[in-house]
């Protein structure tokens, strides 16, 4: 087992906590994604509007911590006006920094938002059946990995806990 | 490394603070501190087992609280040892045992599923030495089934340590009838109960209950910390499980914490002049606060059982939907401090135990809520709190996904 | 049971009283109490690992606490663990890290022979598990032999623990010295020290010791009661040697005693400012009480080193003829609070094996009495003890038979 | 290792320790005895003054603790105008209680200063060649034997030590 932590947050994650932007379902999304799993206790859900390769709105809607639903507001806001290449570069490390720093425990909230957000672009990519660009790769990235690991692990514990999910 | 005093700021001083979070950390009213005082450099601030007047005056502390404490519990001829913590006790009470233990054909330990970890681990960590551990699976109110307890003590049966009242969801085990069944079973097997969310809730007899050994924590009952008490019965044979300078603890080394001793004394006075009237208030409190949420926040689970056989100070429910930590933030920032059964660990979010052991599922531990109601509660700070909890759990249920429609796939 | 009550009022309170048995029990002067007690109920009574303001308040006097000490041993990377006393941190430093152990080759533990016992029996108990004591014997005035150390330590030595300053006879060993003779013949050898009786005395940089381990304690530096330290380098691996549910704390479970902390923070805090000169005073006080201890009392000896080898609050004589128990009663009855280094048992006085490991006969360690010159006394303090301890000696020597002629036989 | 013991005596063995009674060398006694050792840290002294079978004076001199120094005091105070028998008859426990009671700790002290007047006993009659008495018992009562053995006793423990006393 491991300590708890006292989840000391940047000043920056209780503000976006407090006052989330970019928060719902959009209704007109180009396309829609989600990471995490309720049983792991985090799930993030990204809405982006696309309109020629570029994201002209986003939102998130967040089950979990503060880190998870800073991050993902925090996300929304990055990618606006970027092109889905730029948004596809985008690091968790970057979105951690944004939110003046993360603790190490709750790195996994910047992740999950940024597989979040790489699963959306990959899906759009896919649903509206366009050529792969050549910055994205076939294989998964190491957010959008660790994303599937953590909804497995749930799986796992289940069975360790003797229980269907 | 971030500084948390920057965070503190951000956060800001609620202009009305309610602490309900005392299952993790109980705060000290000032008649406690105020008894303390005078043992930091007045008086016995000597060492209890020294010949100078401060070490006299030291004893007389210890003396004195242990007397009490004592008569508390009708404790008469086994000894009470003192520790730092609950964690501490209870660690004692289980290593200490096995390390005394002569006949090696018993090797079974057994415990319920909802046990402190200061119960599960220890217990766990004798496995590593040749015992074995078995857990009690508990109903979905958290009552171990007797007949069970019954089927699982046979002849290799060392230990059982079943707690009195559970820290989480307040569930008041009927250990007069555990304790009786393992003792007509065989005298022999050791019965430890970690009371340290019973005493001073419920009344503790421990020559009725035929009770072995029983941990108590000061911090749990508004002493403060510092302080954890094992009674072990005159009968029982335990070992150190740590190593020193012996001073008035044959168990125990290292110099007793005088002050919170003092402070302890006092707190224990406190629970007990008026007990019935003030665990009646508490009984009040806790419903009001559980119909109220019940009543005003839809999707709500009560974890544990209603009644007379819940703990007075013990409200725990289910917001489903929202997690956990989410909610004791957003509760912090209108100054209502509760804590959430689950912890994060590095990947997930580790769900409790003990809420899993009743039968929710992973995502209804997650947004689990613990609030310990405290007698110096008001039914102000109830409603108060009552005020906050619907808008707090509205606007986390408003970020999240879960708990609406399916989502819609939508597609330009 | 006999009422110590009754005793303490046959006992009275002395006009003038001077505390001298900080070894034993250190008091907490008010302005650390003072920083303790918003801690209690103001503020920071959460839980300093769960997410509400109490909470995090809480997390910030660890945080600020370990800093504080960190900088003031020049601590870098490796790890401030917090527990509840010195004794805890002896047993944690000694037994978790063999508990740790991976190379089962290695299985000798070498302490010095004037270790305190919550440095010898942790490994005495340690031998119940393959491992081999050995101890090393100190010269008249409590000094290891770095010749011997290096002697004694080989490829089969798992650990050193040597503290850097005696607790009895005050003797500063040269810890620079004996980490390099050990590291030098083997990098992995685990040096641990004892510097309950050394911190916030003489000046300590672990950095450019070497050390791997150093246990610290609150209540020996004017801090409260409830606190330990365990600085555990980066590179060494331990085990937790108790269980439960973890907070901040990898190495000790439960919650931790935050209102302590912030009391040991400030004793820290005013230990470390006018460090040099308030050591200075020390020195010249001790060296008062020496000279004026063996300029009134005839039949005297200096227990450990004089000057700059001494601890700056150390002094400790053999009052030949006389018994230590009977000087600490009579000297308690005149206000002056000190402790002998003997201790009662069921049938003999067990004589300290630190007087006894300087080369004292039984007698010559039965007399002897410690005394600890701390910050806050006075001159007028140590005079008033120096006014009081020859008429102590002398009335108990007068009813002493011993140090006279040779029993006269006498029959009608 | 046994614990320490705040050593709770009574008020009455602290008044005694501040004022003894009959405390010195007595230039003419009849006959003085010894038991206990300094290593063990505890010796009394007893000195008596003896006429026609009857203790007329007592005094003592004590190196150890409170408790032993009361003993020895209040023991001297309880022999004077006994016989010799009279004297004899008395047990440990009965000086313990006469002290208000000892901590079991200290029941050696009691043990040893009646054993030290036994000892004088035995020894006035030994070397003023009377014919032994019927109640004084050819073999060591308890508290004589618990003197030599506590004096014994010291011998082990310096050959554990190492050393010679
Ligand atoms: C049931 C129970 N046992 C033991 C403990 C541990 O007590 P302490 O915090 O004093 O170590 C706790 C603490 O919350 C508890 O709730
Ligand atoms: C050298 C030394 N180590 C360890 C300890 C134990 O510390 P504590 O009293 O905090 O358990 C003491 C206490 O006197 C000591 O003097």
């Amino acid at each position: 087992m491991s300590t708890r932590t006292p989840l000391i947050y940047s000043p920056k994650v209780l503000e976006i906590f407090r006052n989330p932007k970019n928060l719902g379902a959009m209704q007109d999304a180009s396309v829609v994604s989600q990471a995490g799993s309720p049983a792991c206790g985090d799930v993030i859900r990204i809405y982006l509007k696309i309109e020629d390769g570029k994201i002209l709105d986003a939102s998130f809607e967040s089950y979990g911590c503060a880190a998870n639903i800073a991050a993902a507001s925090i996300l929304t806001e990055m990618v606006k006006g970027k092109t889905l290449k730029e948004a596809w570069m985008i690091s968790w490390e970057e979105v951690a920094e944004e939110l003046g720093g993360l603790p190490a425990i709750k790195y996994h909230c910047s992740i999950l938002a940024v597989g979040g957000l790489k699963r959306a672009i990959r899906k759009y990519i896919d649903e509206t059946r366009r050529e792969r660009p050549d910055w994205l790769p076939v294989d998964l990235s190491k957010e959008e990995r660790q994303a599937l690991e953590e909804e497995e692990l749930i799986e796992k514990m289940y069975k360790k806990h003797g229980r269907a999910p | 490394m971030r500084k948390v005093s920057e965070f503190l700021i951000e956060h800001g001083k609620p202009s009305r603070e309610v602490y309900l979070d005392h299952e993790n950390s109980g705060w000290v009213p000032p008649e406690v501190v105020n008894e303390m005082l005078p043992y930091f450099n007045q008086k016995g601030y000597g060492h209890p087992s020294i010949t100078n007047r401060p070490g006299w005056e030291a004893y007389e502390v210890l003396e004195s609280t242990l007397e009490l404490v004592g008569r508390t519990l009708n404790v008469s001829d086994g000894e009470l040892i003192i520790t730092h913590s609950g964690t501490e006790s209870n660690n004692l009470a289980i290593k200490g045992a096995a390390l005394a233990r002569t006949d090696k054909e018993r090797y079974k330990i057994i415990v319920s599923a909802i046990e402190h970890p200061s119960v599960i681990f220890p217990a766990r960590t004798l496995e590593e030495h040749g015992f074995k551990l078995v857990t009690i699976p508990v109903d979905n109110e958290g009552f171990v089934d007797p007949e069970m307890l019954e089927a699982l003590i046979d002849e290799k049966t060392f230990m059982v340590s079943i707690q009195a009242v559970n820290h989480e969801i307040g569930t008041i085990q009927n250990l007069e009838e555990l304790v009786k069944i393992v003792k007509e079973r065989d005298e022999k097997i050791i019965f430890h109960t970690d009371a340290s969310d019973a005493y001073a809730r419920i009344p503790l007899d421990v020559k009725k209950l035929g009770i072995d050994m029983m941990t108590i924590s000061s911090h749990k009952i508004h002493g403060p910390k510092g302080v954890g008490l094992l009674y072990v019965d005159k009968k029982i044979k335990i070992k150190s499980i740590l190593d020193g300078a012996l001073s008035t603890q044959r168990f125990w080394p290292g110099v007793e914490n005088v002050p919170a001793l003092a402070g302890f004394r006092k707190a224990v006075e406190l629970a007990f002049t008026d007990f019935e009237k003030i665990v009646e208030r508490m009984k009040v409190l806790r419903d009001r606060l559980i119909d109220g949420i019940i009543e005003k926040v839809p999707d709500v689970l009560l974890n544990g059982p209603r009644g007379e056989k819940r703990a007075p100070d013990n409200v725990n429910v289910s917001f489903l939907h929202v997690e956990g930590e989410s909610i004791t933030i957003e509760l912090s920032t209108r100054g209502v401090y509760v804590s959430s059964g689950s912890a994060c660990t590095s990947r997930v979010l580790e769900p409790s135990h003990v809420i899993l052991a009743i039968g929710r599922r992973y995502e209804e531990a997650h947004g689990s809520i613990l609030f310990k109601i405290s007698r110096y509660h008001t039914e102000g700070d109830i409603e108060y709190a009552l005020s906050q909890i619907p808008p707090a759990i509205q606007r986390l249920r408003t970020i999240s996904p879960l708990g609406r429609e399916i989502m819609e796939e939508a597609v330009d």
